[in-house]
């Protein structure tokens, strides 16, 4: 048949996901919102009591929101890291998963970008974060990682969008073609009235090229300064210097395994096998393991070396982390992140994709613990030991529903976009039909 | 084309992020300078009259002004020293009159008040040699005391760095 | 010329309140013209201060009490008063939130038909309680007075008006009565007193279960006139007791004596002196021979102290010079605690120390003092029911007599019961007529805690509620009982007593000084051989042993004998030793923990004959094994008996049984580790030296400091936990009380804190541990908005209302004594008006901690800029340095070269908290167990 | 000699005379002090074993460039046993590390060299399956590729552990051994650059459309390395700088503090980083042999000066026994480039050029 | 506007294309519409630069200055010391700095993207000739320049 027909059909099976909305995914959109609503609700008395209401038993002065924090940041990279390293490295099974990880990494961002905002304890005064002129003549301390944060997270979040966004442009056409009456002008006006000339793509293509070596190593900065956070502080188990490339691997490890928990569901219901193949799988699973591989290597570095250098303080923190009151999470995290990946030596394992859906998700947990571990044992054990917590910390229900919110809303936001979007880039698809 | 592509696009960049601080700096600026609106007081005291006509030094009444962070408000005894003679007949004369025989004290609208966190000694302002008008305004020009800056902290400090004083956060802040 | 002094005092008030509302501070939106312009010298916002005396206790502490806009803010110690002289204790401090407490009684209360309170008018009460005394007169009941301790004028005050009205004025009631020494001194030398003890004369002092540190007589005073020989090295310190106490832990040597078998320990001493040679006057031959021989062996098997130990006190003892014995406390509240007091006594007599170090000519005023017996026999007649009035003045049987004595049954059989006091504590609830009692802030009075030492008290502000000082209240009662012409208030009785003592000019003088102190002639007193050696006969065969395991009912450093407990402060600041804020426990040994599986906050429950009580446990360290202990405010009426011959109560139970509830009670340890793991915050004196004063290397260029830059010596050789400064802090600086809740989530507020850091023989040491405003601070530079950055002066600041709670700051300090908000902190009123003007009270979100009390730095620095001079030193200090009995705090400007500071901070004792990661930190701690101030 | 197949036995004498060369400078009236030693060792193994891994990793990521220099690059692996011998010559020089005499598991001189001489050992003999492997194409050459990176992996870290960070002791960045392996990985690629240079060098043509040249995909790897570099080295300075813990900081003002030192240190990044990033980064000289050339150089002139940085503060080689040992081990690299690889075709360049 | 030719095969297309270029069609003349980017396309037709890069280079740049400029320049308008270090510390800086450099290296590469492919435009938004997933080659009259 004609490529052309090819071409349609890619088209169609693709946007196919567009179409009316069936039951299940109402129902799905339904539960969701209700978990934003309730983590609103939650975060609304926080706002009005204090943040007492939360768990936090001093010195642990920081627990679930920065844990939410740097977990949905992480989430984030993924996305970046398959859109432009993948396409900096020429692999071909980005392509099935550039979009709807692009979309993550969004969503993911706004989700995070939340939290350093609710974990304040006057959120009213947020605006003080901000360097803009203002009647006190006064601004933000740069030296502080925190608006190193602001900075970062900032960055990454425009040029995600813009990324995403320019990724979107020449798909949007073709929606734009298939729709009618008011959603089609919706799609024109979105997709710029692109043409497809030789002219587009050409500066398209530059663009595009620009954008992922920009973001590539912004990927790195962003989790980078996240890593900073804690490194600039002089606190045993946070102030270390592979903070940094350790925290980036993890990101782009947890951000790999959603990305998996996201495509393997949204490949099976919308019938997408054809353009995402058990070969693309294959290969996120070996960046899953490479990934895995780089974390593991940084837990047995940090902790060899606490032993090796003697460290009163730091020896106390490995022991307490690993025998302490979190010593259950520890553990967690070891299995999820260490241990569990290892069987994906094993090609069987790495083509069995319910196999893979559950590492993903297993990952997903251990490394939400990591950050909660590091955070939260860290500070329960530092240097002064009168403060040393004498009651473990505990999540109140308004840190869990906050958390649940978050998930809440990321899992909406992600619905509406299967709703309005073509889910992959059809375009690059038709170049490797 | 490259050359004259280059330019706009530095230009923008820059220009753009500072520019749009410049704007919304200069708004705010606007905003220090209109002053606060005047109140009426309980007796309409006339500054113009006792500052103006009669020349009184501020601290005349305002008796603690060089000794207290407090510039405070005169004691109706006073206000009577004079007008148990003068200006009897006076309605707003009879009022205080009323309030020192009723031992009720007078409760004036306050124009000038800081938040909490601020400490302001009165003091060493004037002791620095910093003049009433400076932050009062031209009070003996005033029918009814209203406020002349906008007592912001941007308004101190842009004070305190064209005098020269101290911009440590503690010196103000308690 | 009394009413102009009246109106005066009220001008003043008055006015100046309300000059207050136009200062900046509270945000009022008024600005208020008075009617008279304010006295002299009263300029809104700035401090005045007025002499008073503390009654928290019956030490009676010279205060200087801060006044701002007329309202007290803060309580000092008076410098140079003979008690204190400018020291003051915890309780002292927290005086002020009694006068605030909002559930203080506000009127007089009635208890109707239903049991129920209810107000009625001073005149009501007034008439009520005299028409009752008179009927009851008629009807042959007795009338009967019992008070707390009452020395001065109100003592002389109610002697008259008891005559007057022809009531009974019955022995005053202190739990501490000390009539073990009492008795003893009148036995051996008809002197039933208790003595004033100079320890500032003393080389070498014995202190046989005495907490002089915390409530024995005169804490403060022995603190200060201690610390003060220790800084200049002229005194060694032992002490011996059965249980663990404050004091203890802070002696140069401590050791655990069996419980009441001191005794045979300083029999063994005394008969050793006496081996010893001949000392003037040396003992009369008939009490010598009493006086039993015992070996070595045989005493330390009696006593439970090792050979080596009897030996070392031994000597100590004869090499001294000027030795002092006091015996006191839990040592003489035992069957042999006569004994224990007489062996001091005639220890004391051996080697002459009399009238030297022990004066009977300044005795402490504690002759008006009965004893548990005197209260049994009221118990007694109150069940026969002969009592028709009976007053309780300041004072608490109800809780503190042992059940046995059933007073709280009996008190009802009174027909009419009338309670004055401050608090609704178990005795006024009991009352049928509550008379509130006005705080001594609020009242015009004098007290003569030592004989010839008379302290003043002072009204500075009028009655919060509609109460009456006890003065005035026995005064109407007087005016109401006998027509004839008395005095119209308690005031101008006051003055007229003190006018006739003193004159006109030495009265104003005492009301401008705040005390006055009599010289008297040295006493001499005599040994009565025969009833001493008679005392020792009787010793041979009694036997004191108390059967163990033993429940020590140890006096509280917070609460005295309990009349603390209704101050939440008390309760906020943790007990120094266990770091145990809210809520009662049981100490047990480390070693009965271990036997007995027992853990930190599990609950037991504690048993004797017929008696029990459930308490959480805490293990601690440097008790003896068999010995419990418990404080005495944590168990009302305890089953205590009393000793036959002093009267006083035994404060001891035997066959004390713990069994393990296994529950886990919610008890706020705030230590999270009794050691310090290692961590040389404390460095061992034995390899000091060693990492301190290295240079710091940094990538960092220097920033230096123009005028000043403020800094702290501690000395921790002085400092004996006694958490004064903790009070003083929360009190100056607004520190608001979170309440058990927040501290179980380690959520208090303290900016200072005591860390008390166990080494592994049960030895303590304490670590007041501040905000250190480090050179380098770590907080600083993760704040996002500048609100924590370092001052011109070297102060770590935090600006309260430019943070907006990130709490990184606090997570990258390694003092962790940042304070975060975590809710909205409610003042209940009146306590708001104890607030500080001169600070913000800070709101929920805002990290909060020390300041190094900038607001007095500015204060002083305003006082400079005025007399156009800097800040000299001394001129300024902190609150907590300020109240500090021991002196052991310093603070001062450390580029100027001869403060006090910058010399202590030199001195080779001198180290800071983990200098090693080069935050270098404003505060110095001088370390090391050999005391001495080090300059 | 197992190690050597087949190769003529010339190699082999040339080995032993190197051995004794070295051993002279080492026991001999040269230098006693052995840091030299220590030095041309941790510049060698880490190229040496950089070689390898770089083309292991190319497999594992299928680049095409790697079949290029392929030969060349392996045909240096038996160097690593003459590398793990040579380290025996260390034994005696272990006593001048600050720690010895300290009691300790890690720190004991036996386990120290046992368990670097173990690793060098592991790293050559998976080196040999590997190359063997791959220079046949075997079916299991990506699992040989693999396991041959964990040991490359562990041993640089071990390296950088205990050669080097030990030597400051108590200083400790664990971000070291990462560095380490990175700076070896990105070792390997400059040399492949060289190498490239040198085979086809003449023929490479420049600037086809669209060009995806070999020689292009280098650059870029080499250009992406620098940046990697760079964002290591920034996030370990960073750390310490702004902690400024004495214990840490003591690493860098030793070395920021006197002056020849201070140079070289700041040198150090001008090498790894801004050499190659700004030369790199116009795309034309992506295509230019020479500028690919160049940059390679002066990666491997970073990667020695750093060595050294590290090592002199400590301990201060002497530059004649320095000089011996690294020329030793230069000339032998070469040779085995020239025998075993395809490398005649280089030494003619070589001559070709002189 | 001459009418575009449509073809339904990739060869074809390209085919075509080729021809017209061999016959000699101005190159201006030709317009060419693809579904997706067809790297062929640039062979067969002369290449001409992209200035995208000039925007990126220059984005980036005036973003790294302008991030030193700020943090440089606020910091010193009010000299706090935070935990002794220096006022203008430049390691802290450098973050800020690379933020903006990708911010706005990336901005401005996104505009110069629309300013050279002329987007939006009002004109192809509001009704634009939609060729499906057809190749399209139109060659525009002679005197169309």
């Amino acid at each position: 048949m004609a490529e052309t027909e090819k071409y349609d059909r890619a088209d169609r099976e693709i946007l196919a996901a567009m179409g009316k909305p069936g039951r299940l995914y109402l129902l799905v959109l339904a539960f969701t919102v209700t978990l934003v609503a309730s983590g609103f609700l939650c975060w609304y008395h926080q706002y009005r009591v204090g943040l007492g209401v939360a768990g936090y038993t001093h010195p642990v002065n920081w627990a679930v929101y920065i844990t939410n924090f740097v977990f949905w940041v992480g989430i984030a990279h993924s996305g970046t890291l398959i859109s432009a390293v993948l396409y900096l490295f020429r692999a071909r099974f980005r392509t099935s998963f550039n979009r709807p990880a692009e979309a993550m990494t969004v969503f993911a961002l706004m989700v995070a970008g939340l939290f350093p905002l609710i974990h304040l304890g006057r959120p009213w005064v947020f605006y003080y974060l901000f360097p803009y002129p203002n009647q006190r003549q006064l601004w933000v301390n740069f030296r502080s990682p925190l608006i190193w944060d602001v900075f970062a997270v900032g960055t990454y979040f425009t040029v995600s969008v813009v990324f995403f966004y320019v990724g979107l442009i020449p798909d949007l056409a073709i929606v734009r073609r298939c729709k009618e009456g008011i959603r089609k002008t919706i799609y024109s006006v979105l997709s710029l009235g692109w043409e497809g000339t030789r002219r587009q793509w050409r500066h398209y293509n530059m663009l595009y090229l620009f954008l992922a070596a920009f973001a590539t190593p912004l990927v790195a900065s962003v989790h980078s300064v996240v890593s900073w956070d804690f490194a600039m502080s002089i606190l045993p188990g946070w102030h270390t210097t592979i903070f940094a490339p350790y925290f980036v691997a993890g990101a782009i490890f947890s951000g790999t395994a959603m990305v998996i928990t996201l495509v393997v569901p949204m490949r099976k219901i919308l019938v997408l096998d054809r353009y995402i193949t058990d070969d693309h799988f294959e290969s996120i699973a070996k960046i899953l393991l490479f990934t895995s591989l780089i974390v593991s290597y940084a837990y047995v570095v940090e902790t060899g070396l606490a032993w090796y250098g003697g460290n009163v303080f730091e020896i106390e923190l490995f022991r307490y982390r690993a025998w302490g009151h979190y010593k259950a999470l520890f553990w967690t995290m070891i299995t999820c992140n260490s241990l569990v990946p290892l069987t994906l030596f094993a090609r069987r394992l790495r083509r069995n994709i319910a196999y893979l859906f559950c590492v993903s998700l297993l990952v997903n947990v251990g490394m939400w613990v990591e950050r909660f571990v590091i955070i939260v044992s860290s500070l329960a054990r530092d240097f002064d030991p009168y403060v040393w917590d004498t009651q473990m910390y505990r999540p109140t229900f308004v840190e869990v529903g906050i958390t649940l919110g978050s998930f809440g809303m990321f899992f909406t936001l992600y619905l509406i976009f299967l709703k309005t979007l073509p889910v992959l880039s059809i375009t690059e698809i038709k170049e490797h039909l | 084309m490259e050359r004259n592509l280059k330019k706009p696009a530095i230009l923008l960049a820059v220009s753009g992020y500072f520019g749009v601080f410049l704007l919304i700096t200069v708004a705010l600026g606007f905003s220090w300078y209109r002053g606060g609106q005047a109140p009426d007081q309980p007796i309409a005291f006339p500054h113009t009259i006792h500052v103006s006509k009669l020349s009184l030094p501020c601290n005349f009444c305002h008796i603690y002004v060089d000794r207290s962070r407090h510039a405070g408000a005169p004691a109706l005894e006073t206000c009577m020293s004079c007008h148990r003679a003068i200006a009897t007949e006076r309605e707003e004369i009879r009022k205080l009159t009323r309030h020192y025989e009723e031992k009720r004290p007078v409760l004036w609208i306050r124009v000038y008040s800081l938040p909490e966190h601020v400490y302001f000694s009165h003091k060493r302002h004037v002791k620095a040699g910093v003049d009433c008008s400076e932050c009062h305004g031209m009070v003996g020009a005033m029918k009814k005391i209203r406020r002349v800056g906008s007592l912001e902290m941007g308004w101190c400090v842009s004070c305190h760095r064209a005098k020269g004083a101290p911009r440590d956060c503690a010196t103000c802040h308690k | 010329m009394k009413r102009r002094d009246f109106l005066r005092i009220v001008g003043v008030l008055t006015g100046s309140t309300l000059i207050s509302s136009c200062g900046s501070g509270n945000g009022s939106k008024k600005f208020i013209s008075s009617i008279l312009p304010p006295e002299e010298g009263i300029i809104p916002g700035e401090a005045i201060f007025s002499p008073s005396t503390c009654t928290e206790c019956p030490a009676g502490c010279g205060l200087s009490v801060t006044l701002r806009e007329g309202w007290p803010i803060k309580l000092e110690g008076a410098p140079g008063h003979p008690v204190n002289d400018g020291g003051l204790c915890i309780r002292g401090q927290s005086s002020l939130t009694r006068l605030y407490h909002p559930k203080r009684i506000a009127n007089p209360m009635l208890r109707n038909g239903g049991g129920k309170f209810q107000g009625i008018s001073w005149e009501k009460a007034i008439s009520l309680v005299s028409e009752s005394l008179a009927d009851s007169r008629g009807s042959g009941r007795k009338n009967l007075y019992l008070s707390g301790r009452t020395t001065g004028s109100l003592s002389a005050l109610t002697g008259m008006v008891c005559r007057k009205l022809a009531v009974e004025r019955l022995p005053e009631f202190e739990v501490y009565s000390h009539s073990a020494v009492k008795e003893a001194n009148g036995l051996l030398f008809g002197q039933r007193e208790v003595p004033h003890y100079r320890i500032e004369n003393a080389d070498f002092l014995l202190t046989v279960g005495a907490d002089i540190l915390e409530t024995h007589i005169s804490p403060v005073s022995c603190t200060r006139k201690l610390s003060r020989a220790r800084g200049r090295g002229e005194i060694r310190w032992f002490h011996v007791e059965p249980h663990l106490s404050l004091t203890g832990a802070n002696a140069d040597k401590r050791f655990a004596v069996l419980p009441g078998r001191e005794a045979v320990l300083l029999s063994y001493m005394l008969r050793h002196i006496l081996d010893r040679g001949p000392r003037r006057p040396g003992l009369p031959p008939e009490v010598a021979n009493a006086l039993q021989r015992l070996s070595a062996e045989s005493a330390s098997e009696g006593t439970g102290i090792p050979v080596g130990g009897l030996q070392e006190i031994r000597d100590a003892i004869a090499n001294a010079r000027r030795p002092l014995v006091i015996a006191g406390g839990v040592s003489t509240a035992h069957p042999e605690g006569l004994e224990v007091a007489a062996m001091a006594g005639m220890i004391q007599w051996v080697t002459g120390e009399i009238p030297g170090l022990v004066d009977f000519a300044r005795g402490e005023n504690y002759g008006g003092v009965g004893t548990f017996r005197d209260m049994e026999d009221l118990s007694g007649r109150l069940g026969k029911g002969e009592v028709g009035v009976l007053f309780l003045s300041r004072t608490n049987p109800v809780f503190s007599l042992p059940k046995a004595y059933s007073f709280r049954e009996n008190l009802g059989k009174a027909k009419l019961s009338v309670g004055m006091g401050d608090l609704l504590d178990e005795t006024m609830q009991e009352a049928n007529l509550v008379l509130p009692l006005s705080h001594s802030l609020e009242s015009w009075g004098d007290a003569e805690p030592r004989r010839g030492v008379v302290s003043l008290v002072k009204p500075v502000l009028n009655p919060l509620h509609d109460t009456l000082s006890e003065g005035d209240i026995l005064l109407r009662l007087m005016g109401k009982g006998s027509g004839e012409g008395s005095p119209t208030g308690y005031r101008e009785y006051l003055f007229d007593a003190w006018g006739r003592k003193y004159g006109k000019k030495g009265r104003d003088e005492f009301l401008k000084r705040g005390y006055v102190e009599e010289s008297f002639p040295a006493k001499r007193v005599f040994l009565d051989g025969r009833k001493a050696a008679s005392l020792l006969e009787g010793m041979k065969s009694s036997a004191g042993e108390l059967g163990r395991p033993v429940l020590v009912l140890a006096p509280s450093l917070r609460t005295y004998d309990g009349r603390g407990r209704g101050l939440p402060l008390l309760s906020e600041i943790p007990d120094p030793l266990t770091t145990i804020s809210y809520g009662r426990f049981l100490s047990v040994s480390p070693g009965t923990a271990k036997e007995s599986g027992l853990k930190d906050r599990e609950e037991v429950t504690v048993s004797s004959a017929d008696w029990s009580e459930v308490l959480p446990v805490k293990v601690q360290p440097g008790l003896q094994d068999g010995v419990y202990q418990v404080f005495r405010d944590f168990v009302a009426s305890p089953p205590l008996r009393t000793e036959k011959r002093t009267g006083g109560a035994v404060e001891y139970i035997d066959g004390a049984r713990l069994v393990k509830s296994g529950k886990m009670a919610a008890v706020p340890i705030l230590s999270g580790s009794s050691s310090q793991q290692g961590r040389g915050l404390i460095p061992d004196p034995a390899h000091k030296g060693e990492k301190h004063h290295h240079g710091r290397v940094s990538l960092y260029p220097e920033h230096g400091h123009e005028e000043y830059r403020w800094a702290m010596v501690i000395d921790l050789a002085l400092c004996n936990g006694c958490s004064a400064c903790v009070a003083a802090c929360h009190i100056e600086n607004n520190v608001p009380v979170v309440g058990k809740k927040d501290h179980l989530k380690g959520r208090e507020m303290s900016w200072l804190r005591i860390e008390p850091f166990y080494g592994d023989a049960g030895d303590v040491e304490f670590l007041p541990m501040l905000c250190q405003h480090c050179h380098a601070a770590p907080c600083e530079t993760v704040c996002p908005v500048y609100a924590a950055y370092h001052n011109p002066e070297g102060l770590n600041v935090q600006v309260y209302n430019r943070c907006v709670g990130t709490r990184y700051c606090s997570n990258n300090c390694p003092y962790k004594v940042r304070r975060f908000n975590w809710f909205w902190h409610r003042w209940e009123k009146p306590l708001n008006r104890m607030q500080n003007p001169d600070l913000e009270t800070r709101g929920v979100g805002v990290m909060e901690k020390c300041t190094f009390c900038i607001q007095r730095i500015r204060a002083a620095k305003d006082r400079g800029k005025d007399e156009g001079r800097k800040v000299r030193d001394g001129e300024v200090t902190t609150a907590c340095a300020q109240s500090c009995p021991t002196g052991a705090i310093v603070f001062g400007n450390l580029l100027d070269a001869d403060s006090r500071v910058s010399r202590l901070a030199g001195s080779d004792r001198a180290y800071r908290v983990f200098e090693a990661l080069g935050t270098d930190p404003s505060v110095y701690y001088l370390h090391g167990k050999t005391r001495g101030s080090g300059s | 000699m197992k190690g050597f197949p087949g190769q003529g036995s010339g190699l082999v004498g040339m080995c032993v005379l190197a051995g004794v060369l070295v051993a002279l400078t080492q026991f001999g009236p040269i230098a006693k002090d052995g840091a030299s030693l220590l030095l041309a060792l941790l510049f060698w193994a880490t190229v040496i074993e950089g070689c390898v891994a770089a083309v292991a990793a190319g497999t594992l990521i299928k680049a095409r460039w790697v079949a290029s220099v392929k030969r060349e690059l392996l045909s240096v692996y038996p160097l690593l046993l003459f590398v793990s011998i040579l380290f025996l010559f260390l034994v005696p020089f272990v006593d001048s590390y600050p720690w010895a005499g300290r009691r300790g598991l890690w720190f004991d001189k036996k386990f120290f060299v046992g368990r670097n001489f173990a690793l060098l050992l592991l790293a050559y003999l998976s080196a040999r399956r590997f190359s063997l492997a791959s220079e046949r194409g075997e079916e299991g050459e990506k699992v040989l590729a693999a396991l041959y990176l964990f040991v490359f992996v562990a041993s640089q870290s071990l390296m950088a552990f205990d050669w080097v960070m030990s030597l400051m002791y108590p200083w400790i960045s664990t971000l070291l051994g990462g560095y380490f392996f990175i700076e070896s990985l990105f070792g390997g690629f400059a040399l492949s650059g060289i190498l490239y240079v040198f085979l086809y060098g003449r023929q490479q043509r420049v600037g086809e459309p669209e060009g995806r040249s070999d020689m292009k995909d280098l650059a870029i790897l080499l250009f992406g390395f620098s940046l990697l570099w760079a964002g290591l080295f920034y996030s370990q300075f960073l750390v310490i700088w702004y902690g400024n813990i004495p214990e840490e900081v003591s690493f860098l003002v030793t070395r920021l503090s006197s002056s020849p030192l201070r140079e070289l240190t700041v040198s150090i990044v001008f090498f790894y980083f801004f050499i190659p990033f700004l030369v790199l980064l116009p795309g034309r000289s992506k295509t230019n042999p020479y500028v690919v050339f160049a940059v390679s150089l002066s990666v491997l002139l970073g990667i020695l000066v750093e060595r050294f940085v590290f090592v002199a503060p400590v301990v201060t080689p002497s530059p004649l026994a320095l000089g011996i040992d690294f020329l030793v081990l230069l000339v032998l690299f070469v040779f085995f480039v020239a025998k075993r690889g395809g490398g005649r075709r280089v030494l003619g360049k070589v001559q070709g050029r002189s | 506007m001459a009418k575009p030719m449509i073809f339904h095969e990739k060869e074809e297309f390209l085919k075509t294309l080729r021809r017209l270029v061999r016959e000699g069609v101005a190159k201006e003349r030709i317009r060419v519409i693809t579904p997706f980017s067809v790297a062929e396309v640039e062979e067969i037709l002369p290449r001409m630069p992209s200035h995208v890069q000039v925007f990126a280079l220059a984005g980036a740049a005036s973003g790294t200055v302008g991030g030193f400029a700020f943090t440089i320049l606020s910091t010193l308008s009010w000299p706090l010391i935070v935990g002794g270090k220096p006022i203008v510390s430049i390691p802290p800086f450098i973050i800020i700095a690379f933020a903006l450099t990708i911010l706005f290296g990336a901005l401005s590469t996104f505009l110069g993207f629309l300013l050279l492919s002329r987007l939006p435009s009002i004109r192809r938004i509001r009704s634009v000739e939609e060729y499906g997933n057809a190749f399209v080659i139109t060659v525009e009259p002679e005197e169309a320049k």
